[in-house]
């Protein structure tokens, strides 16, 4: 049932309106894996930074805010990463270090 | 006609058996327990602080990876210099290093700030460091001794005996080496940056490795009621005070060579003088306990071949050698660095002050669980495989009473009885 | 490129081009680097400290950095100087015979020959190719080792969890860091934080250039006051010269 | 006796345990007992020669037989194909031929079963192994499983447990089923039903021979040590093998477990009757046949009015009584309660050393430094004393007691991985000669070196069956068939007669 | 593009099937006959607990098989380990988010095992394999069912690997999928080769279970030689043994 569902399967949140990911949704699902820790050791080893690609970029294009307004942190089970890999049982330590929001994002 | 020494089980199903598994469970339970609890709270739970960054728990690691080293020594002895009194307790050295091994190295990971990347460090190697090396060096070890073992218990490895046995030996030394030059390498360190750590690492091998091999066998005999003969304990008693003679000769150089360079006064000072609880660690705890008194129990003509002697001598050994660790390890990173050399030093990082550890109970608990991994795999060994003999009387060793004429021999060599 | 990439690199543009006419003669070999371009190993960024320049009672880059990398000011109630992190602190230096008094302020003294790069068993600690050394914080294990090997005592460890980590300076438990000279500023053409403070608000003591570029102001005035290094006798090639020690 | 070719004895190896042999295909495919005759068969129930369906009554009996016992449809299902059991069994260490590996062998009946009972064996047999009961097959299946002792040292090994043993059970009772027994053993059990005893031995003979025993003891001890036979109301039964009333070195057990009972003081009678502790229909599969010769047993019991039941030295008959004997021929709640149904004699003496009952000097087996055999049946299929094991250690404490030296074959040689001696399961018949040598050698292996390298002098042994085979195997291998020992044959030498019990 | 998401639906649901259906009629033709006489092998324990150790140990530490022969040993146990750790991972693709809590968590913390459990799976059954082609005794008991079985899971390992370290698939869309089959609300299924090949091959095995030799995994349990007690009979046991 539809509303079964709703509870069973991801919802993943929608991203900014109007824009277009570096690659198409089901490409994106494979393989933004590999598209992250390729451009992290890219970035930190070899020094080349890649703005359009990073990790930050992701999140501000995928930020998600509450009902207050708020962009939501990764303790936050709405965070776009956290809607899947909550449902898949995927297991990052990226937020450990990272800032789950934007900067510039409003606290 | 060779005399084959039958090898026995421990016997798995008696109560004493899980009794001791038991409780050693138990202590890797807590030791499991307080390792989660670091790694979820963070270091912060712990003694240890950015400027003693090393705690307790390497203390254990070390002790037990150092012990590991020497204790293949009675494995060695029997098979590279061909003395037959020490073959039948060849596979219990071998096993035991294995599992001291795994032991110190349990606490070595346990510790780390991110244990879960442990498959990063097993995937990248930075050659150049004696870190990377000594991983190498470990599980080295560990594919040689088994080896070994398994020529030793299986005909079927007949054929790869004397290699590895050989082989064995050499990489012991290697790895000895290496563990010590962990810290011999560091040059930022006054009380490392010496040569002789690789010596008397070595000697310090022997001393643990023989007073707990010894320990470990009274007490399985023992328990097992198998019979453990004169013979056998009179040797490791005169061997383990000869080489305690040796170790404690190394470590007087050490001090004595730094005493020399005037660049190192200041931290031989402090851990000789001025180091308060370590200072006194040292005279009582590494020199006098560790090594005079024990050196007596072993050595002195009237006590040769007390079993009382001899346990007690190996248990402050094993007590000795933990205090010398850690004055080793946490003495100098408590000794401030030196980056000017000639001023008076202030700031908000500790510069120029000497830093202060105080072991927390996770951390004990932590490096008791590694001695508990390393007993647990020799226990468990010892039951699952024909590790240890049925019988070690004088009668089964030594039918031929070959060992008078040999200790004859030696005491005409040594000058002692 | 979509429209939000393209703004940040202009902003970023911009503002090298900013600083560059502000700060001058500090960042004048100093640009942006452009998306997809490697660190220039014929670059080698390096510090010079005019101790005679810097005041005792100044903590104008200590302060700058806590606030550019995240971390806690040493002036804060709930500061634990046992367990917080400090990439760069003031040594209170005073000379026994004279009674003389600097504070010249400590960092990682990236050095040529890092000897906590050489003992890091993963590579994570690791020396980028303009010679910046930094730890790489996705292959650190927190073994501490190159805390241990460090003469400068330039390294610190994160002893519990940490949010609100700066985007641009990651940090978390379990892993080293240490001052990585701002490598998230240089690469968009920007000075470092204590530099860019020294200059501003404290007394223009500090001076960022590259070793490696004959005509830098760094190695101008090397040239005409010298520096000293601190610890020089180890041979480990620094990276941060001192004047007026 | 002469010793043709074919009793040539494969070579000893200087280790102690024999190494697996190259396979030699179809090496033991002659090897065959004799067929029953007609009136064998028919005495026990069976057609007395193939009968004409012989096929499809044989899978008839297959099934049946898979029905009525879980034990054969989980081994036949369960077998995964390893490998762990095949070089475990002492046919296939002493003749390389494949099919006698365990797994091998029972692959005979599997290919049927599957064949027949399986869906996979329905549609698809080349793939999964199955096949139809040929003719061919059929002769494998009578000399093959003629050369399993049913010994169970397969099992061990087998992570399931699969015994064999069931398996080879269950293949001579439906080729018996068909009219083709074995003479071996369809004649004994005959003779078991008539007589009362695998010899034919009647109850004249039998007294005859116990009252000259009797003499023979008084003349060299001076005690009067009776062998009581049918004596109403004595308060043990003693039911032992046959062939210790007359054969070497069994007859020396006879006479320790009569010295012990006069030491004792313990009132004990054999039966006429139930003159026979051994029951070869277990060999033969045969649950019926199994029940009718173990029911003599009770007979004797309740005719006699003993309180208590002992066995002697037997070692599939201790199985069958320790394991089966309440099962088949009970209920038993006629005997004294105290004492467990049935007592080994073993269990009598060993508790009579531990209280003092009796005195064991070691001296009188002076020179002997003695091994122990441990018996497949007593080993793998039933259990003495307190704990489990208590078969190891009671054999073992008694030996001890009686001998200056004691020592024990390799380690992987004894207690539950004990070498059958090639001679039990119905296989103790010269048809089966080169056969029970060959099977004989991993036994015979790790005792020679025991012999030459500890000094070892006699093996002693619990079991009828054995103490026959080795006599008869030692010296083709070049050993003294003087070795052999009956347990009781040491303790008769050791007791101390007429001394006062503590 | 052909879905396969209803030819893999209607596929799976058959497999499930005849996995439930075989394995419960063979399991009740086991139960349901007799076990006539106690038969157990030898020191057998005494009591129904010393029973479930005996089976514990057999069943967690394979004693039979140490006892027998090493190699043996070591290759069953890394297979069997492995496989036990590979299917705890993939609980996650059948079990919703936050099922029965504590259960979930374990799903979550085994994760990063199952990878290594993959590994160990997979150089178990190629030591099998291996042994089983170089040890004579071992090759001349084998039967085609024997190498199929072997090829069959080594295929499964070798494309999960694959999916997991060299081609990604769509694990969001897989799980999605699965989680519509048990509730009956379906969700399509990513088109990837090696994934449509791991489902294959895992359909085929569920298929042939209950009538492979698979059935050691459940018959260990049923075997008088390992799950009798061995009780001492006293007359006043009345016949019953
Ligand atoms: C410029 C904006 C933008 C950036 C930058 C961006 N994405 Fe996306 N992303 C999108 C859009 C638009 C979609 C389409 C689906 C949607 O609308 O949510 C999408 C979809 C995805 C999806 C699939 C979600 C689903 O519904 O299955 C993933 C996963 C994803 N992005 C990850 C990333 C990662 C990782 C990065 C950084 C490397 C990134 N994205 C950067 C805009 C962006
Ligand atoms: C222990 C700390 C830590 C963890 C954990 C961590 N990172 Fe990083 N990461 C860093 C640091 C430090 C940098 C360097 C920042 C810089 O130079 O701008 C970085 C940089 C990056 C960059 C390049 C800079 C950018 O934003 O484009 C990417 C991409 C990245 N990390 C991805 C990841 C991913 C994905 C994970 C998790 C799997 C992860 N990181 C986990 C510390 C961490
Ligand atoms: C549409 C669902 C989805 C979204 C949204 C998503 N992920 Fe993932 N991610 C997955 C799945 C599924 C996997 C596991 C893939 C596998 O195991 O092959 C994964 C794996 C990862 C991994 C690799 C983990 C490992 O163990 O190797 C990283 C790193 C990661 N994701 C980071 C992110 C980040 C950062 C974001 C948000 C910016 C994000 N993901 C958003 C589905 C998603
Ligand atoms: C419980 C005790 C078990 C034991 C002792 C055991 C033992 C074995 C052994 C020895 C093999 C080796 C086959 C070979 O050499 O080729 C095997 C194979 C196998 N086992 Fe088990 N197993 C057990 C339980 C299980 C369970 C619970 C499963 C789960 C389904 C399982 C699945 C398999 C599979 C799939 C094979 C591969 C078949 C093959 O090799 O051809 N087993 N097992
Ligand atoms: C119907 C049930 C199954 C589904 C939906 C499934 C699906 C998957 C998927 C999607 C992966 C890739 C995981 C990744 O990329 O991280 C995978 C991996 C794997 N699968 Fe399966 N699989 C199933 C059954 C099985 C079975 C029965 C076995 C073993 C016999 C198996 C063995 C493996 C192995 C060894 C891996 C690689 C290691 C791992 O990632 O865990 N799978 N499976
Ligand atoms: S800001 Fe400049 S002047 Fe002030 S302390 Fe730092 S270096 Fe010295
Ligand atoms: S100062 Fe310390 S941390 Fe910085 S590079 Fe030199 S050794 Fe490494
Ligand atoms: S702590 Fe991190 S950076 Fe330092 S040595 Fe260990 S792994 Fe390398
Ligand atoms: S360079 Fe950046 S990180 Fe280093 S001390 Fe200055 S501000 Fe801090
Ligand atoms: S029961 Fe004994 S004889 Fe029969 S196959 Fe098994 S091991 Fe061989
Ligand atoms: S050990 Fe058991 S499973 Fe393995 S082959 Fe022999 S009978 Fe079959």
């Amino acid at each position: 049932t539809p509303a079964a569902a709703a509870e069973l399967f991801p919802q993943v949140p929608a991203a900014a309106p109007g824009t277009e990911c570096l690659a198409p949704p089901g490409e994106m699902r494979r393989t933004h894996m590999d598209r992250l820790t390729h451009r992290r050791t890219e970035a930190v080893r070899a020094g080349i930074r890649q703005p359009a690609e990073s990790l930050t970029r992701c999140l501000s294009c995928h930020a998600v805010t509450d009902t207050h307004g708020q962009v939501v942190t990764a303790e936050d089970p709405r965070h776009f990463c956290r809607e899947c890999h909550d449902f898949a049982a995927v297991t990052v330590d990226c937020f450990s270090c990272h800032a789950s929001r934007p900067e510039d994002a409003p606290r | 006609m060779p005399h084959a020494v039958p090898y026995r089980p421990l016997n798995g199903h008696a109560r004493g058996f899980w009794l001791v598994l038991g409780l050693l469970g138990l202590a890797i339970a807590g030791g499991l327990g307080a390792a989660h609890l670091m790694h979820h709270e963070g270091h912060i739970i712990t003694g240890m602080t950015n400027q003693v960054v090393w705690g307790l728990p390497h203390v254990f690691a070390v002790f037990l990876i150092v012990a590991a080293s020497g204790a293949l020594n009675v494995a060695s002895i029997g098979a590279v210099f061909e003395r037959p009194l020490y073959k039948p307790l060849a596979r219990l050295s071998a096993l035991l290093a294995m599992a001291l091994l795994i032991g110190g190295l349990s606490v070595l990971v346990l510790d780390l700030g991110r244990p879960d990347r442990l498959t990063v460090a097993m995937t990248h190697y930075n050659f150049k460091s004696i870190f990377a090396w000594n991983i190498f060096l470990y599980t080295g070890f560990l594919v040689l001794v088994g080896a070994y073992l398994w020529a030793m218990i299986d005909r079927a490895g007949a054929r790869v005996y004397k290699p590895a046995a050989y082989g064995a030996f050499v990489w012991r030394l290697v790895l000895t080496t290496g563990t010590g030059a962990i810290f011999g390498f560091l040059v930022a360190r006054q009380a490392y940056d010496a040569a002789i750590l690789a010596p008397l690492f070595i000697a310090m091998s022997l001393v643990y490795g023989k007073a707990i091999f010894v320990l470990f066998l009274m007490a399985v005999c023992r328990a097992s009621g198998r019979p453990l003969g004169g013979v056998v304990l009179r040797r490791l008693q005169r061997l383990m005070g000869i080489v305690l003679g040796a170790m404690l000769y190394f470590v007087a150089v050490h001090h004595l060579t730094n005493l020399y360079a005037s660049e190192h006064h200041g931290i031989e000072a402090f851990l000789l003088r001025d180091g308060g609880p370590l200072t006194t660690l040292f005279w009582g705890g590494h020199v006098l306990l560790g090594g005079l008194v024990p050196l007596y129990l072993l050595l002195a003509p009237r006590l040769g071949g007390n079993r009382r002697a001899l346990s007690a001598a190996a248990v402050l050994l094993i007590l000795g050698g933990l205090t010398q660790v850690y004055g080793l390890i946490i003495g100098g990173q408590s000794a401030p660095l030196v980056l000017f050399p000639g001023f008076e030093v202030s700031s908000a990082f500790a510069d120029g002050v000497v830093a202060s550890y105080v072991p927390s109970p996770w951390e004990v608990l932590l490096g008791l669980a590694g001695v508990a991994i390393g007993l647990v795999v020799a226990v468990v060994g010892c039951a699952a495989l024909p590790i240890l003999p049925a019988d070690l009387s004088d009668a089964a060793i030594d039918p031929d009473h070959v060992a008078d004429t040999l200790d004859e021999q030696d005491g005409a060599l040594a000058g002692t009885t | 490129m979509s429209q939000p990439a393209r703004r940040d690199v202009l902003k970023s543009l911009a503002l090298g081009g900013g600083l560059t006419l502000i700060v001058g003669p500090v960042a004048h070999a100093l640009a942006p680097r452009p998306p997809g371009q490697p660190a220039d190993p014929a670059t080698r960024w390096a510090l010079l400290v005019d101790t005679r320049a810097c005041k005792v009672d100044c903590a104008a880059c200590v302060d700058a950095c806590n606030r550019e990398m995240g971390l806690k000011q040493p002036t804060d109630p709930d500061f634990d100087p046992a367990h917080d992190a400090q990439y760069i602190r003031k040594v209170t230096l005073r000379d026994p015979d004279t009674g003389h008094t600097t504070a010249p302020p400590v960092m990682c003294q990236h050095c040529a020959k890092p000897p906590c790069v050489d003992v890091c068993p993963t590579g994570a600690s690791m020396q980028r190719a303009d010679h910046i050394v930094q730890v790489d914080k996705h292959l650190c294990i927190g073994c501490r080792y190159c805390m241990m090997a460090c003469p400068y005592k330039a390294r610190s460890f994160v002893h519990q969890d940490l949010t609100d980590q700066k985007p641009h300076n990651p940090r978390g438990k379990g892993c080293v860091e240490s001052c990585n000279l701002c490598v998230h500023r240089i690469d968009r053409g920007e000075p470092p934080a204590c530099v860019a403070a020294c200059q501003r608000d404290g007394g223009g003591a500090m001076v960022f250039g590259d070793l490696a570029d004959p005509n830098s102001d760094l190695n101008r005035r090397l040239a005409e006051a010298g520096g000293h290094r601190i610890r020089a006798d180890l041979g480990l090639d620094t990276g941060v010269y001192y004047q007026g020690l | 006796m002469a010793r043709g070719p074919a009793l040539t004895p494969p070579p000893l190896s200087d280790r102690p345990e024999i190494e697996p042999p190259p396979l030699a295909p179809g090496a033991m495919a002659h090897s065959k007992p004799y067929v029953a005759q007609p009136a064998h068969n028919e005495a026990l129930g069976y057609p007395g020669e193939r009968v004409d369906d012989w096929q499809a009554k044989a899978i008839q009996a297959l099934g049946e037989l898979v029905d009525s016992s879980r034990a054969l449809k989980v081994y036949l299902d369960s077998c995964v194909k390893c490998g762990s059991c095949a070089d475990k069994c002492h046919y296939f260490l002493g003749t390389g031929d494949p099919n006698n590996m365990p797994v091998a062998r029972q692959d005979l009946v599997r290919r049927v079963y599957r064949r027949h009972f399986t869906p996979a064996g329905k549609l698809a047999p080349g793939l999964v192994g199955a096949a139809d009961l040929t003719e061919g097959l059929l002769e494998e299946w009578y000399s093959y499983f003629h050369q399993c002792s049913q010994c169970r040292r397969c099992s061990v090994f087998c992570p399931y447990g699969i015994d064999t043993a069931e398996i080879s059970m269950a293949a001579r009772e439906v080729m018996d089923r068909i009219g083709l027994g074995q003479k071996y053993c369809n004649e004994i059990l005959g003779k078991v039903h008539k007589v009362g005893n695998n010899l034919g031995l009647p109850e004249p003979a039998l007294a005859d021979t116990l009252e000259g025993l009797e003499e023979d003891i008084e003349e060299e001890t001076g005690q009067a040590v009776k062998l009581p036979l049918d004596v109403a109301g004595a308060d043990v039964l003693l039911i032992t093998p046959s062939a210790d009333f007359f054969a070497e070195p069994h007859v020396d057990g006879l006479i320790g477990y009569a010295k012990v009972f006069h030491q004792l003081g313990l009132s004990w009678t054999l039966s006429s009757h139930a003159s026979e502790a051994a029951n070869f229909a277990m060999f033969i599969g045969s649950r019926d046949q199994m029940a009718k010769v173990a029911q003599r047993i009770h007979q004797a019991a309740r005719d006699l009015g003993v309180k208590r039941l002992v066995f002697g030295e037997c070692g599939h008959a201790w199985r069958v009584a320790y394991s089966f004997l309440t099962k088949l021929a009970g209920p038993w709640d006629f005997l004294d309660p105290r004492w467990p149904v049935p007592q080994h004699i073993l269990e009598v003496t060993n508790a009579a050393i531990e209280t003092g009952g009796i005195r064991l000097d070691p001296e009188g087996n002076a020179g002997k430094v003695v091994t122990f055999h441990d018996s497949c049946n007593v080993a793998r299929a039933s259990r003495m004393g307190e704990g489990p094991g208590g078969q190891f250690t009671l054999p073992r404490a008694v030996i001890q007691a009686s001998v200056p030296r004691f020592v024990d074959m390799a380690d992987g040689t004894i207690h539950d991985r004990t070498f059958c001696c090639g001679g039990g399961g119905g296989l103790l018949t010269d048809d089966l000669m080169e056969l029970r040598m060959k099977g004989a050698l991993p036994r015979v292996n790790a005792l020679n070196h025991v012999v030459e390298t500890q000094g070892v002098t006699h093996m002693a042994a619990i079991c009828a069956i054995c103490k026959t085979q080795f006599a008869k195997v030692l010296p083709l291998y070049g050993l003294d068939m003087e070795m052999v020992q009956s347990v009781h044959g040491l303790v008769s030498q050791a007791i101390r007669l007429g001394a006062a019990p503590d | 593009m052909f879905a396969p998401g209803p030819v893999f639906a209607v596929l799976y649901y058959a497999t499930a099937l005849i996995l439930v259906g075989g394995l419960g009629a063979r399991l009740l033709g086991w139960g349901r006959t007799p076990v006539p006489l106690p038969i157990p092998t030898t020191p057998a324990p005494m009591t129904r607990g010393g029973v479930v150790l005996r089976m514990a140990r057999e069943v967690t530490l394979f004693e039979s098989l140490w006892r027998s022969q090493k190699a043996l040993w070591l290759f069953a146990m890394l297979f069997h380990v492995g496989l036990l750790l590979v299917s705890l991972r993939h609980l996650r693709y059948l079990l919703p988010e936050g099922t029965l809590g504590p259960l979930w968590e374990l799903v979550v913390l085994v994760q990063p095992f199952g990878i290594y459990g993959g590994m160990a799976m997979a150089v178990g059954l190629l030591g099998l394999l291996g042994r089983r082609l170089m040890l004579p005794r071992v090759k001349a008991i084998s039967r085609g069912s024997d190498f199929l079985m072997l090829g069959l899971l080594i295929a499964i390992g070798a494309s999960g690997l694959a999916m997991k370290f060299a081609v990604h698939t769509d694990i969001v869309a897989v799980k999605a999928f699965f989680l519509g089959l048990v509730t009956f609300d379906w969700q399509p299924l990513p088109a990837d080769p090696l994934l449509l090949g791991h489902l294959l091959l895992v359909a085929l095995l569920m298929a042939v279970f209950p009538f492979s030799k698979l059935l050691h995994a459940p018959g260990v349990f049923f075997s008088p030689g390992r799950n009798q007690v061995d009780r001492r009979a006293f007359p006043a046991a009345q016949g019953r043994g």
